[in-house]
């Protein structure tokens, strides 16, 4: 672990993984200035970024002070120097489910973001394009939210599973 | 369909971006050496990327560019086309035959696969996840195997590691083969794709025999390995290693051999490391520009920290260099299949814990606790314990990473693929700008996008 | 008056056999390849399982050249009006092959991205099971056609209907019209 | 008289090719209108909302030019093959002064660039020329460490 990034993650709440893996818990606002200083520090590529729908799966393992939220952006970062990886984990409020966009630290998150927007319907502030990537144009819902129905035709002989 | 006047009607939920009338150190989108442009601006790729809706193809003139000759003219290399590699659509801003700016439409191909995962059992998943990437459908097994069995928190027995490394690289050389088939195809010489295709056979005909399919075997399973390897498996590889090996060279005189496949590959889509790095891209894209990244050497996962191999790595970032590296990785990874038909550990080739893997059939007929440990594994699956796990492999394409959420269950709450292909594919507008449409196509086949893996 | 308003009679008997015979024996595949089935209509392409044995040499990318549309993988929801305007600009007379079972009834993947059977689209002559069907079954299935060509009417006097007006949810999908009786087993 | 009578079967050899096949067409196409798809332009399966741009670069024209220039050329040089012995020295000095006279002004196309339509980039220029064993560096893992760099 260099000395930088200890120094920048020192004030964010953090979290040990499934083994090697180091979480980090920044919130919402400061979460783009840790991001970018994190890349100053080594992490020269960010490897994923997805959304996660906690509906219906509230009571996860959070260090204190995280009051837990329904979505949550998942970042994945890589640092090739230091053969490391780290994620980054921001919850985001059902009522307002707005981003920092990543696309000024990384521009490769351009498409993974307008992928979180289309299936969850999260919106990154300063995304420069953010329309729907998946989807046909004029789709209505997000389709990876939990109360959003898995759209599944009846088959015959399998009773019709309820949206979960 | 959403035709063009019900475009203006319905109220825009997104501002258009002023990436038009904004003054890009490009001016008004003129065409000036790359040399000039700042590396911000080049890392930003505005420049490069053309942000339109993707529903109707728009006259330029309707897009109000302040270009002084609106000459440029905007198509469609749509989802039908020969050389698109699937179902990838490019919006194509064509100034005469060079290329300014690109768009690339995905989603034709979108199979819900990670609302399927969420439907499936982990006993169940890697048969979701084995259709994402069908060039390489082991390697998506192996790393949704890697994340259930971290999840779980098991080790899998040393035959069934090497079993699995071993397959992999099988895979690795099957896909690389279809790449070479493609994309001497693409270039115009019909006769690589027959030979690519001729050694791939012998591929298949390996994985039907021991898996039972050709691909979308679902082998690579969590706790270990379907099947073991059939007896007779030593001599059906050697002889795969010696042809192949032996005709990469005779590949290697036919394409670089010809003038026509240099001026195509030469100094066309050429890529520079921080661009590359800016975008996320990884693999064969990311090695050609000098960086030397492969996660078997960084990141050793497998048996790869057994196995000596040599990381290839290019100089300019051009398509040459990605032919001549993947060309170069058929070569390691016979070498290794080599070093692991020598050391292949014998023992049980799957985890003998109940609780994950399946008793074998025979023993359902005479012992009751294995009918109740078959009949709760395929109906109900086993449970794995609450948490969530990144693992990633080094796929032919990149880094392959699988991101499980799980919350105690059966099922997986969340499972996200980060497919190598989908990230490679945004720096497809940085590679085309300023080439021919030739080129276009030349490029798209050397970022070698797979659409299922793109698209989930 | 067209091919299809000739009267069966005696004179002109033999010129559909050799209509028939014709079209059977150099029916041009125009690829639609989607996803992992494709992989496979390619390795039946290729050396080892030859079409060009069944005079399928080469496959058109323009359906302006092509007579049979083998629908080669999964259709999503964005991919079914693409693959209903492709079909339309085909040159009559043409067949479709949905091969694997994710064209023909949507396979594993039951879910709101996947067109559930590549039928509600465009009408289908042959299915080609399997997940992905091995070259030697797509092969089954061309000879099928084959042999549905040979026997079939000299062009299919097709319900008269206008093309399908794909609105988002078909109400009543387009019923294909009965395929004339097929004669499976081994063809002549 | 009997000079102008192979002109004459020409003549009607073409009219009844071209009727021939209007007439096949008509009693062999099958009688259904096209729908509004077949007749739309084939844009790669995307259903276009616009007819395709009209105008077209330059360069187009240009090369169209190009062929124009050789086509009138060898109209002209068909009747001249047929009676150069004939002709003599007189035909062979008059042939070669008309294709001068008409490549004069494919020199003035090829100079005022109607050719180049070579890409912005291209790095080749100065590019050494290497092989594919050349062009890549292999990385060993060095035994020393186990691990690479």
């Amino acid at each position: 672990m260099s000395d930088a990034s200890i120094g920048i993650l020192s004030g964010v709440p953090q979290q040990a993984g499934i083994g090697v893996d180091q979480i980090a818990f920044p919130s919402r606002d400061g979460y783009q200035g840790l991001v970018s200083s994190l890349r100053d520090s080594g992490f020269e590529l960010c490897a994923d970024l997805c959304a996660v729908d906690y509906l219906t799966h509230p009571g996860r393992r959070l260090p204190d002070g995280i009051g837990p939220e329904r979505f949550e952006i998942v970042v994945n970062l890589l640092s090739l120097s230091q053969k490391r990886r780290l994620r980054i984990r921001v919850q985001v409020p059902e009522a307002e489910p707005v981003v920092d966009s990543l696309f000024d630290v990384y521009p490769g998150t351009e498409a993974m973001e307008r992928e979180a927007f289309d299936l969850f319907g999260i919106r990154f502030a300063g995304h420069p394009d953010l329309t729907r990537i998946l989807m046909p144009e004029d789709w209505e819902g997000h389709p990876l939210r939990k109360d959003f129905g898995d759209g599944r035709v009846p088959v015959q002989f399998k009773e019709i599973p309820g949206p979960r | 369909m959403s035709s063009m006047e019900n475009h203006e009607s319905e109220p825009r939920a997104i501002e258009r971006p002023a990436w038009s009338t904004r003054e890009t150190s490009e001016g008004a989108q003129g065409l000036f050496p790359r040399r000039i442009t700042e590396p911000g601006e080049i890392g930003r790729e505005s420049g490069a990327v053309l942000r339109l809706p993707e529903g109707p193809v728009l006259d330029p003139s309707q897009i109000d560019i302040d270009r002084p000759d609106d000459e440029t003219m905007i198509i469609n290399m749509g989802p039908q086309h020969p050389s698109t590699h699937g179902v990838l659509r490019l919006m194509l801003e064509l100034d005469g035959e060079v290329v300014l700016r690109t768009k690339s439409v995905i989603g034709y191909l979108h199979t819900g696969m990670e609302r399927t995962g969420e439907d499936l059992t982990y006993v169940q998943g890697a048969t979701n996840v084995t259709r994402m990437d069908y060039l390489s459908p082991l390697h998506n097994e192996l790393v949704f195997s890697m994340a259930t069995e971290a999840l779980l928190g098991i080790e899998v027995p040393p035959r069934a590691v090497w079993i699995r490394t071993l397959m992999c690289e099988l895979n690795r050389v099957g896909s690389h083969l279809m790449w070479m088939a493609t994309n001497g195809m693409d270039l115009g010489s019909t006769s690589m794709m027959i030979y690519g295709l001729r050694e791939r056979e012998m591929i298949m005909t390996f994985f039907e025999k021991t898996t039972g399919l050709r691909f979308n075997t679902n082998y690579i399973r969590p706790g270990g390995v379907a099947a073991d390897l059939p007896d007779g498996w030593l001599d059906d590889i050697e002889v795969i290693c010696d042809t192949v090996e032996a005709r990469s060279f005779e590949y290697d005189d036919l394409l670089t051999g010809q003038p026509i496949f240099r001026e195509r590959t030469e100094g066309v889509g050429s890529l520079t490391a921080e661009e590359a790095l800016a975008l996320g891209v990884t693999g064969p894209l990311l090695r050609s520009t000098g960086v030397p990244w492969d996660l078997r050497r960084t990141m050793p996962y497998m048996a790869y920290g057994e196995l000596d191999f040599d990381v290839i790595v290019g100089t300019y970032g051009d398509n040459f260099d990605r032919y001549a590296i993947r060309l170069a990785e058929i070569r390691e990874s016979i070498k290794m299949i080599r070093q692991l038909i020598e050391k292949m550990p014998s023992g049980d080739y799957r985890l003998q814990d109940p609780k994950v893997t399946p008793p074998p059939r025979g023993r359902i007929d005479t012992s009751m606790e294995a009918l109740i440990h078959h009949f709760k594994i395929f109906t109900e699956g086993f449970k794995v314990p609450e948490g969530e796990v990144y693992t990633a492999i080094e796929s032919p394409r990149g880094e392959l990473g699988c991101y499980i959420v799980s919350d105690g269950s059966s099922k997986p709450y969340r499972m996200h693929i980060r497919g190598p292909s989908f990230v490679n594919l945004q720096c497809l507008p940085l590679l085309l700008r300023g080439g021919l449409l030739s080129d276009a196509v030349a490029v798209i086949s050397s970022v070698d996008p797979v659409m299922g893996e793109v698209d989930r | 008056m067209g091919l299809e308003d000739l009267p069966h009679n005696f004179l002109t008997g033999t010129v559909e056999e050799l209509v028939k015979w014709a079209r059977r024996s150099s029916v041009w595949p125009a690829t639609f390849g989607l996803a992992c089935c494709a992989i496979e209509m390619m390795a039946a392409g290729a050396a080892d399982y030859d079409l060009a044995r069944f005079g399928m040499e080469v496959f058109r990318n323009s359906p302006r050249q092509a007579d049979l549309m083998i629908v080669a993988g999964r259709v999503s929801q964005k991919m079914a009006p693409v693959l209903r305007q492709v079909y339309d600009q085909m040159m009559e007379p043409k067949w479709v092959i949905s091969m694997g079972v994710c064209a023909s009834t949507g396979g594993m993947f039951n879910n709101y991205a996947i067109v559930q059977g590549v039928d509600q689209i465009i009408p289908v002559d042959v299915y080609a099971p399997g997940c992905p069907p091995s070259p030697e079954t797509l092969m089954h299935a061309i000879l099928t056609l084959h042999e549905k060509i040979r026997t079939g009417e000299i062009t299919k006097r097709r319900a008269e209907g206008r093309p399908l007006e794909l609105e988002p949810a078909p109400s009543s999908p387009w019923t294909p019209d009965v395929p004339t009786a097929v004669r499976l087993g081994t063809p002549r | 008289m009997d000079q102008y009578l192979p002109v004459l079967g020409l003549l009607i050899l073409g009219i009844l090719f071209a009727a021939g096949s209007f007439v096949g067409s008509a009693l062999l196409a099958p009688r259904k209108k096209p729908s509004a798809a077949k007749l739309s332009p084939y844009e790669c399966g995307i259903v276009p909302e616009l007819d395709p741009p009209a105008r077209f670069p330059v360069r187009f024209y240009l090369v169209a030019m190009m062929f124009i220039i050789f086509d009138i050329e060898i109209v002209f040089m068909y009747p001249f093959a047929v009676v150069f012995r004939q002709l003599g020295t007189f035909g062979l000095v008059e042939v070669i002064t008309f294709s001068v006279v008409v490549f004069v002004s494919l020199i003035f196309l090829i100079s005022s660039g109607a050719l180049t339509w070579g890409p912005v980039k291209r790095l080749t220029r100065g590019m050494p020329s290497r092989t594919s064993e050349s062009t890549i560096a292999r990385i060993t893992a060095d035994p020393a460490s186990g691990r690479a760099a």
